[in-house]
C-alpha cells in the first residue's frame, strides 16, 4: 500500500499454521484449519465471512485471548502467548465488556489507569475519545441507562484510548446508524493515515469492508480456512458516495458477495410453524 | 413522579408498622391466652416497663459497650483475613486445594464446644470473645468471597485480559465489584453471627457483657428483664446488619440496574 | 482436561495430593507437639484418636451419630425450602422487601440460645426443638444468599422471561432459580456447616443423647480427650458433607463455568465418580485462572 | 503446657498474707449467682482487708468454665461445685478444693430449697414410681442429680433407669406441668416458686440423703496454692468470720441480693430462705459423695477426698 | 395495503399521546414526547433512527415491558398494562436475553412450555424454527458456544416458535452476514405474507427498512418523535436484486438517509488522542 503517512510498527502480526479446536474427545469441533495469516503493518484489513464461521475466534486467537490449539501467532518475532501491550480489542459483545459498577467515563478510563496513566491526562484522553464517538454528554452514565448503539461506542471509546499499535475491532458499528457508521468508519480511516495504527475489521457489511480495507479477507469452510484475499485498490483517501460508486469498489464488492457462501439456510423450503 | 415516590415510602412505612403491630399483637395474644406462661414469656408491657428501667442503667450501656467490643473486633478481624483469603484461594486453584479441608473442616468446627479449653488459652476476656467470633465469621466471609471472586463473567474477565489490567487493579475495581453482592452478603450474615456469638460465649462463661446480665436475669426468675437483654441483642444484631445493608446500597449504586419488581 | 484414562487417574491423585499435604502436615505436628502433654486439657493427639476410633469403630457412638444426623438433615431441609421459598418471594419483589427484610434481619440477630425456653414448651424435648434449632440457624445464609441472588439476575433475562409471560410457576423454576443458583449454593455450603454447630447448641437442653450431648456431656465431665475427639469428628463431618456438596454443586453449575458436557457422555460422565469430579473442578479452576 | 498464668498480679505476694500484714495482697475471686453472700461481705465488711487481701469479684460462669479459669490464672480462687471439681480432679486437671462455702447443713431446721418435686397431680407417689420417668433439672452432673440417684439408690430403685433432662431453669416448672418431665429438680428461687406453685417435695433433697453435701465449695489451682499458702489461709479465715457475720445478719445478706442478684424484690425481702454458710467441709459427705460418683460411673475411678480436698482446709 | 393474504388480526396496535421520561427530579430524562403511533395489522413497519433516538424504548413500550409516563398504548381496544400474549419481542440485547443455563433448543422451547403445549409438539415446533434460522446442527449446545450471530439467530427462532400475531424485532439481523440476512429477510417476507403476521422491525440499514417494509417510521429529535411516516409501495412481493434496482426503491431510500441525521458526531474535527 501506499505508505506516505506514519506507520505505528511494532512488528508485523502474523499466525502461522492456526488450528483451534474447540471441545475433546467425540466433542471436538475444529474450527478453523491451517491458517496462515500476515497482517501488513499499517493496512486496514477486513475480515469477512458467514455467522459462525469463526472470525471471533481468530480475532482472538490473534489478541492473544486464547491459544491456538496448533500453530502458533507471532508479534514481529515475539510468539504471542497472552494478551500484548500493542493491541486493544472492541469485542463483538460489547455490552458484556462493560465493566457494570463503572460510569461511561470510568470504563474508558480504566484501561488508562490500569496503565499507570496520570489521573489528569487519562481524563483528557478518556473525554476526547468519547467526543470522538459523539458521546461527551454521557460520560457520567452508567452502562445500562445507554442505548445499545451507545454501548458499542462506548467499547470503541475504550479501545481507541488505550492507543495501541494494532487495533482488533469485531463487528464495530453493527448497533449504530447509517449516519453514526459513516462517521466512525471515517474515523476509522483517519485512524490508520493519521496515526498508522494497523487496524482488523469483523464486518459483516461488504460495502464498509471494501470501502474501509486495503484488503478483505474472505473466510469460509467448514473448518474454516481464507477463501479469498482481496487487496483493494482505492487509494488511501475515500469518500463515502464517491468511493462507494466507483466501478472497482462494485466489482469488489460483487465478487466478494459471490464467494460467501454460509452453509446455507434453506429457510425457503422449511415449512413455517 | 415525585408524590408518588413519597406515597409509596410512606406506604412502606406505614405497612411496616402493621407487621410490628401485628406481631406485638401476637405476642400479647399468647400471653393473654396464657398460651405460653408469664415466666416464660412475658407481656410486652412488662418488658417495656423493664427496659424503661434499664436505659437509664449505665451498667445495661457498659454490658452492650462489653458484647459490641467482642463482636466487632471479631467481625473486623473476620473480614481483614476472610476477604483476602477468600479471594485469594477463589481465584488460585492449587491454593484453594491445599486449603481446603482445613477451611470445611474449621467451618464445622464447633469452637462453642471447647470453651474450656479457650479459656485456658485467652482468659475470659474480650479477646477471648473476638477469637471466638472470629472463627465463627471468618469462614462464611470466607466462602462469600471465594464464590464472588468466581462470579466475574467470562466477557469481562476476556476484557480485563486484553487489556492487560495488571493484578492489584483487577482485585480493586473489577473482582471487589463483581464480589460485592456475594461479600454484602457475607458481611451481613457475619454482623449477626458475631452478635449472636459474642453474647452466647458470655452467656456459657458468664464474660461481661449483654450474655452474662441475660444469664443471670435467667437464673434470677426476672423473666421481663431477661426479655429486655434478648431485644437488646436483636437490635444490636439488626444495628449492625443494617449498618451493612446501608454501606451496601450507597456503595453497590449501580446494582440499581436491578429488576424494578 | 486431560483425554486419556491413566491422564485422568495422575490428575485425580496430582488433586488429592494437592489436598492433603497440609492437613497431613498440622496433623503431624499437632501429633509431635502433643505427645509428651500432660495437660488434660490438651489431651496427646494419639489419644483422642484412639477415642475417636473406639467411638466410632466401637459403635460406642452409633446411636448418637443416627440420631443428631437424622434432625440434622431435617431441620436442613426444612431451612433450604423456607430460605428458598420466602428468599425468591423477597428478592424478586422490591415491595415485600421493603417492608420484610427489616423484620427478618431482626428475627435473625435474635439468638436461638435464648429462645430454648419457649421452644421447650412448645416443642417438648424431643427431636422437634433439635429441628427448629437448626432450621432456624441454617436458614437465614440460604435466605439472604437466595435474595441477593434473586436480585442480581440480569434485567435482561428477566425483561426476557416477562416479554414471553413466562408464568410464576415456570419463571420461579426455570429462570429465577437457576439465575440465583450461583449465590444460592454459597448459602447452602455456609448452612451446611453452620446447621453442625447448630446441632451441637441444640442439643445443649433437653437432650440425653445425640453427637453433641456426648460432647457437652464429655466436656462438662473433663473428659476432654472425648470433647476433642467429638468436635474433630464434626469437623470431619462438616468437611465430607462440603465436599459432597461442592460435587453437586459443580454438575448443576457447570453453564455457569461456561463448561459443557455433550448430553451424550452425561451419563457414563457419572460413573467416572467422585475422583473425576475433584479432578474436574481443579483442572477448570486452574484453566479458568490462567493470568 | 499448662500452668501458664498470665497476668498474675498475686502469684508473687503469697508470704505476704496474715493479720494486719503491710502487705496487700490482690486476688481475683469468681463467685455464683448464688450462695454468695458472704464473698460480698467480706469485701464490704473489711474482712479480706483485715486479713490482707483485696478481693477483685467477678461473676463466673458454670462448673466446667470456673474450673478453667481457676487453671488459666484468669480467677485466682472460684466457687464451683463439689462433684464438678471431683470430676475435674478425676481426670488430672491440678485443681484443689481449699474450702467449703455452704453445705447442705443436717441441723438446719429450715424450708429445704433442693431436692425432688412432682408437679400438682401427678401420679407419682413413691421412689419406685418413678422408674422410667424423665427428670427435668438445672446443669447435667450436678449435686441435686447425684443426690437424687443415691435417693433412688437408697429406695430400691435402680437409677439408670431414670433419665435426666438439662432444662433451661425458667421452663423447669412449667416442662412438668405440662408433661414434658415427669419430676424437677431445681434449686433456690425456683425449688420455692415451684413449691409455692403446689409442687410437691419427694424427700428433703441433700439434707436427707447426703447430708453435709458439699453444695458450693471454694477451689484454686494446685500451683496457685502451692505458690501462695498464705493467701489460702488469709482467705478461709476471712470467708469464715464473712459467714458467721452473714448468719448474724440476715438484713445485711437480704440487702446483698438486693445489690448483687436480679432476685425479685419480693422474693428477697419474704420467701428466701437463709441457708448458714460455712467455710466447714464434712469429710464423711465428701466420702459418701465421692463413693457414690464412682459406683454411678460420674468418676472413671476411685477418688479419695483427700485427693480433692486439701488437708489443710478446714 | 393489498390484503389477499390472511391476517392474525387480534387488535391494532396503538400508542396514544405517549411520553416516556427516565429517571426523576433532576436526573429526568424525557425520550420520547407526545407519540401516537398506529400499526396496521398484518403489514412490516420498520422503524428507523439515530443511535440512542428510543426504538429500543419504543418496542418495550409497545410490548408493555414498560409503562408510559403519559399516554396509553392500546391493543384493539384493550389498555396494554403489561406483556400480552399476542406479543413476541426479539431484543437487541440477544445475548442477556439468553437463559445460560439452558441449551438451545431448550431456550427456544421455553416459552411454549410455560404456556402448557405439549413435549413432542414444542420440540417438533422448535426444531423447525430452528431449522428456519439454520441452527437445526446447534441445538444441544449452550449458548456461550455459539457466535454472535448464531445467538442472535436462536433468539429470532424463540420469537417464531412463539407463534404471535405481532413480532416485535430489535435489530433482529445486526449481527448477521450478508447471505444469512438476506435469507432471514425472505423469511420474514414469508411470515407477513403466509401467516399475516404484523411486524415491527427496528434496524439501521435503510435499504433493509425499505426492502421489508411496507412502511418505514423515522424517528428523531430529542425528546424524540415521529420525523417521517412513509408508505412504501412496492408491492407485497419483494425480492433481493430486482426490488433493490428499482427506481421507487432508490428514492425512498435516498429520502429516509436524508432524514436520519443524528445529534452530528463532529468526528472529524476532535484531534485524534
Ligand atoms: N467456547 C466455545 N466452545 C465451543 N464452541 C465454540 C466456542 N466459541 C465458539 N465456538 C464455535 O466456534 C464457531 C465460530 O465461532 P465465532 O464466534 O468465531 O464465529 P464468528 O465467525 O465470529 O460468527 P458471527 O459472525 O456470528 O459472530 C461457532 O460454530 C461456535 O459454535
Ligand atoms: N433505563 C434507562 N435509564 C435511563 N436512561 C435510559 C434507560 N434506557 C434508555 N435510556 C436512554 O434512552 C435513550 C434511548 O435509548 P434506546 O435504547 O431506546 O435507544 P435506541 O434508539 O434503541 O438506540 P440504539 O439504536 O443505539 O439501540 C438513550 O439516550 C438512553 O441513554
Ligand atoms: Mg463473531
Ligand atoms: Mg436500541
Amino acid at each position: 500500500m501506499s505508505t506516505s503517512s506514519p506507520i505505528k510498527d511494532v512488528g508485523t502480526l502474523r499466525a502461522v499454521g492456526v488450528q483451534k479446536t474447540f471441545g475433546t474427545g467425540s466433542a471436538a469441533n475444529t474450527i478453523i484449519a491451517d491458517l496462515d495469516l500476515e497482517l501488513t503493518p499499517g493496512d486496514v484489513t477486513c475480515l469477512v465471512g458467514p455467522s459462525g464461521v469463526g472470525k471471533t475466534t481468530l480475532l482472538r486467537l490473534l489478541s492473544g485471548l486464547i491459544q491456538p490449539s496448533e500453530g502458533k501467532v507471532f508479534l514481529g518475532d515475539r510468539s504471542i502467548t497472552g494478551p500484548v501491550e500493542d493491541i486493544a480489542v472492541v469485542f463483538q459483545d460489547y455490552r458484556g465488556s462493560m465493566l457494570p459498577w463503572m460510569r461511561v467515563l470510568g470504563n474508558v478510563e480504566f484501561p488508562l489507569q490500569a496503565r499507570g496513566v496520570g489521573k489528569r491526562e487519562r481524563f483528557e484522553r478518556a473525554r476526547r475519545c468519547l467526543e470522538l464517538v459523539g458521546l461527551q454528554d454521557n460520560m457520567d452514565k452508567f452502562p445500562w441507562q445507554l442505548s445499545g448503539g451507545m454501548q458499542q461506542r462506548v467499547a470503541i471509546a475504550r479501545a481507541l484510548a488505550y492507543d495501541a499499535s494494532i487495533l482488533l475491532m469485531d463487528e464495530p458499528f453493527g448497533s449504530l446508524d447509517a449516519q453514526t457508521r459513516f462517521e466512525l468508519e471515517e474515523l476509522t480511516l483517519r485512524l490508520r493515515r493519521d496515526l498508522g495504527i494497523t487496524i482488523i475489521v469483523v464486518t459483516h457489511d461488504i460495502d464498509e469492508a471494501v470501502f474501509l480495507g486495503d484488503r478483505v479477507v474472505v473466510f469460509g469452510g467448514r473448518p474454516s480456512r481464507i477463501v479469498d484475499d482481496v487487496a483493494v485498490n482505492l487509494g488511501r483517501e475515500r469518500e463515502q458516495l464517491a468511493t462507494k460508486a466507483r466501478p472497482e469498489f462494485i466489482e469488489l464488492r460483487t465478487r466478494i458477495l459471490s464467494e460467501i457462501k454460509n452453509n446455507g439456510i434453506p429457510t425457503s423450503s422449511v415449512r413455517l410453524p | 413522579m415525585l408524590s408518588r415516590a413519597v406515597r409509596t415510602r410512606t406506604g412502606v412505612v406505614v405497612a411496616r408498622l402493621i407487621v410490628a403491630l401485628l406481631a406485638i399483637g401476637c405476642w400479647q395474644l399468647a400471653v393473654s391466652t396464657t398460651l405460653l406462661p408469664a415466666n416464660v414469656l412475658p407481656a410486652p408491657f412488662s418488658v417495656v416497663e423493664s427496659f424503661a428501667t434499664q436505659i437509664i442503667s449505665p451498667d445495661y450501656w457498659k454490658a452492650i459497650g462489653d458484647t459490641f467490643a467482642g463482636a466487632l473486633l471479631g467481625l473486623a478481624f473476620g473480614i481483614i483475613v476472610g476477604v483476602p483469603v477468600g479471594m485469594l484461594t477463589g481465584r488460585r486453584p492449587l491454593i484453594e486445594l491445599s486449603t481446603r479441608f482445613l477451611f470445611d473442616f474449621g467451618r464445622a468446627f464447633p469452637a462453642i464446644a471447647l470453651i474450656p479449653v479457650l479459656i485456658l488459652l485467652l482468659g475470659r476476656t474480650t479477646d477471648m470473645k473476638a477469637v471466638v467470633v472470629f472463627t465463627a465469621v471468618v469462614f462464611p466471609i470466607i466462602v462469600q468471597a471465594q464464590h464472588g471472586v468466581r462470579s466475574v463473567t467470562a466477557s469481562i474477565e476476556e476484557t480485563v485480559r486484553s487489556f492487560r489490567i495488571p493484578p492489584h487493579l483487577v482485585v480493586l475495581k473489577v473482582m471487589l465489584p463483581s464480589a460485592a453482592p456475594f461479600l454484602a452478603t457475607g458481611f451481613r450474615l457475619g454482623a449477626t453471627i458475631a452478635v449472636l456469638v459474642s453474647l452466647g460465649t458470655e452467656v456459657l462463661t458468664g464474660a461481661a457483657g449483654v450474655g452474662a446480665e441475660l444469664g443471670e436475669a435467667q437464673q434470677g426468675g426476672d423473666t421481663p428483664l431477661a426479655y429486655v437483654f434478648l431485644l437488646t441483642a436483636c437490635i444490636l444484631g439488626f444495628a449492625v446488619s443494617a449498618v451493612v445493608s446501608f454501606a451496601q446500597d450507597r456503595l453497590i449504586r449501580w446494582q440499581t440496574e436491578g429488576n424494578e419488581d | 482436561m486431560t483425554s486419556s484414562r491413566s491422564g485422568a487417574g495422575r490428575g485425580v491423585m496430582k488433586s488429592l495430593l494437592i489436598q492433603a499435604w497440609l492437613p497431613i502436615l498440622l496433623v503431624l505436628l499437632w501429633f509431635f507437639a502433643s505427645a509428651s502433654s500432660t495437660s488434660a486439657y490438651w489431651p496427646p493427639l494419639e489419644r483422642i484418636a484412639t477415642n475417636l476410633v473406639d467411638g466410632i469403630f466401637g459403635g460406642r457412638l452409633w446411636g448418637d451419630i443416627i440420631y443428631s444426623f437424622t434432625n440434622y438433615f431435617i431441620g436442613l431441609a426444612i431451612a433450604l425450602v423456607i430460605g428458598l421459598t420466602v428468599g425468591i418471594a423477597v428478592g424478586s419483589s422490591a415491595v415485600l422487601r421493603n417492608i420484610f427484610m427489616p423484620f427478618l434481619d431482626f428475627a435473625r440477630a435474635s439468638p436461638p440460645v435464648v429462645f430454648v425456653p419457649i421452644i421447650i414448651l412448645a416443642l417438648g424435648i424431643g427431636p422437634e426443638p433439635k429441628i427448629f434449632l437448626i432450621a432456624f440457624g441454617c436458614v437465614w445464609p440460604i435466605l439472604l444468599n437466595t435474595v441477593e441472588g434473586v436480585r442480581a439476575i440480569p434485567a435482561s433475562v428477566i425483561e426476557t422471561a416477562r416479554a414471553y409471560r413466562i408464568p410464576v410457576h415456570f419463571r420461579v423454576a426455570k429462570v429465577i432459580l437457576p439465575g440465583a443458583l450461583p449465590q444460592i449454593v454459597v448459602g447452602v455450603r455456609i448452612a451446611i456447616t453452620i446447621g453442625i454447630v447448630m446441632l451441637i447448641v441444640s442439643e445443649m437442653y433437653g437432650s440425653t443423647q445425640g453427637v453433641g450431648f456426648f460432647i457437652l456431656q464429655s466436656g462438662m465431665s473433663f473428659a476432654l480427650a472425648d470433647t476433642w475427639a467429638g468436635t474433630i469428628f464434626i469437623g470431619i463431618v462438616g468437611y465430607v458433607f462440603t465436599a459432597l456438596f461442592a460435587m453437586f454443586e459443580h454438575r448443576i453449575l457447570r453453564w455457569y463455568r461456561n463448561e459443557a458436557v455433550p448430553l451424550s457422555r452425561r451419563r457414563t460422565r457419572r460413573m467416572d465418580g467422585l475422583m473425576a469430579e475433584i479432578q474436574g473442578e481443579a483442572a477448570q479452576r486452574v484453566r479458568n485462572s490462567q493470568p | 503446657l499448662v500452668g501458664c498464668s498470665p497476668d498474675t498480679a498475686s502469684s508473687d505476694g503469697g508470704a505476704g498474707a496474715g493479720d494486719g500484714g503491710a502487705e496487700i495482697t490482690d486476688i481475683k475471686v469468681g463467685r455464683n449467682p448464688g450462695g454468695f453472700e458472704a464473698t460480698i461481705l467480706a469485701d464490704t465488711e473489711g474482712f479480706f482487708e483485715k486479713h490482707g487481701l483485696k478481693a477483685e469479684i467477678s461473676l463466673g460462669g458454670d462448673p466446667t468454665t470456673q474450673i478453667a479459669s481457676l487453671v488459666s490464672g484468669d480467677l485466682d480462687i472460684a466457687m464451683t461445685g463439689g462433684p464438678d471439681i471431683a470430676r475435674a480432679v478425676a481426670q488430672g486437671i491440678p485443681v484443689s478444693v481449699i474450702s467449703g462455702a455452704k453445705s447442705a447443713e443436717p441441723d438446719f431446721d429450715g424450708e429445704p430449697t433442693d431436692g425432688l418435686l412432682l408437679p400438682p397431680g401427678s401420679p407419682i407417689k413413691d421412689w419406685s414410681d418413678l422408674e422410667g420417668k424423665t427428670v427435668g433439672i438445672q446443669g447435667l452432673g450436678s449435686l441435686p442429680q447425684l443426690v437424687n440417684n443415691i435417693a433412688l439408690t437408697e429406695n430400691g430403685v435402680d437409677p439408670a433407669t431414670v433419665s435426666y433432662v438439662n432444662l433451661p431453669v425458667d421452663t423447669l416448672m412449667e416442662a412438668a406441668k405440662s408433661g414434658t418431665v415427669d419430676a424437677i429438680l431445681p434449686f433456690s428461687v425456683f425449688f420455692l416458686n415451684a413449691v409455692d406453685q403446689g409442687f410437691e417435695k419427694m424427700g428433703m433433697g441433700a439434707r436427707e440423703f447426703l447430708p453435709g453435701a458439699p453444695q458450693i465449695v471454694w477451689a484454686a489451682s494446685d500451683s496457685y496454692i502451692a505458690a501462695n499458702p498464705g493467701v489460702i489461709e488469709a482467705f478461709v479465715a476471712a470467708m469464715d468470720e464473712a459467714s458467721q457475720f452473714a448468719g448474724e445478719n440476715p438484713e445485711a445478706v437480704r440487702d446483698v441480693y438486693r445489690e448483687y442478684s436480679k432476685f425479685p424484690e419480693d422474693f428477697i425481702a419474704n420467701r428466701m430462705v437463709l441457708e448458714p454458710l460455712t467455710v466447714v467441709s464434712y469429710r464423711d459427705a465428701w466420702t459418701k459423695m465421692l463413693d457414690a460418683q464412682f459406683e454411678l460411673g460420674d468418676l472413671d475411678h476411685e477418688v479419695s477426698v483427700s485427693d480433692v480436698l486439701l488437708d489443710s482446709a478446714p
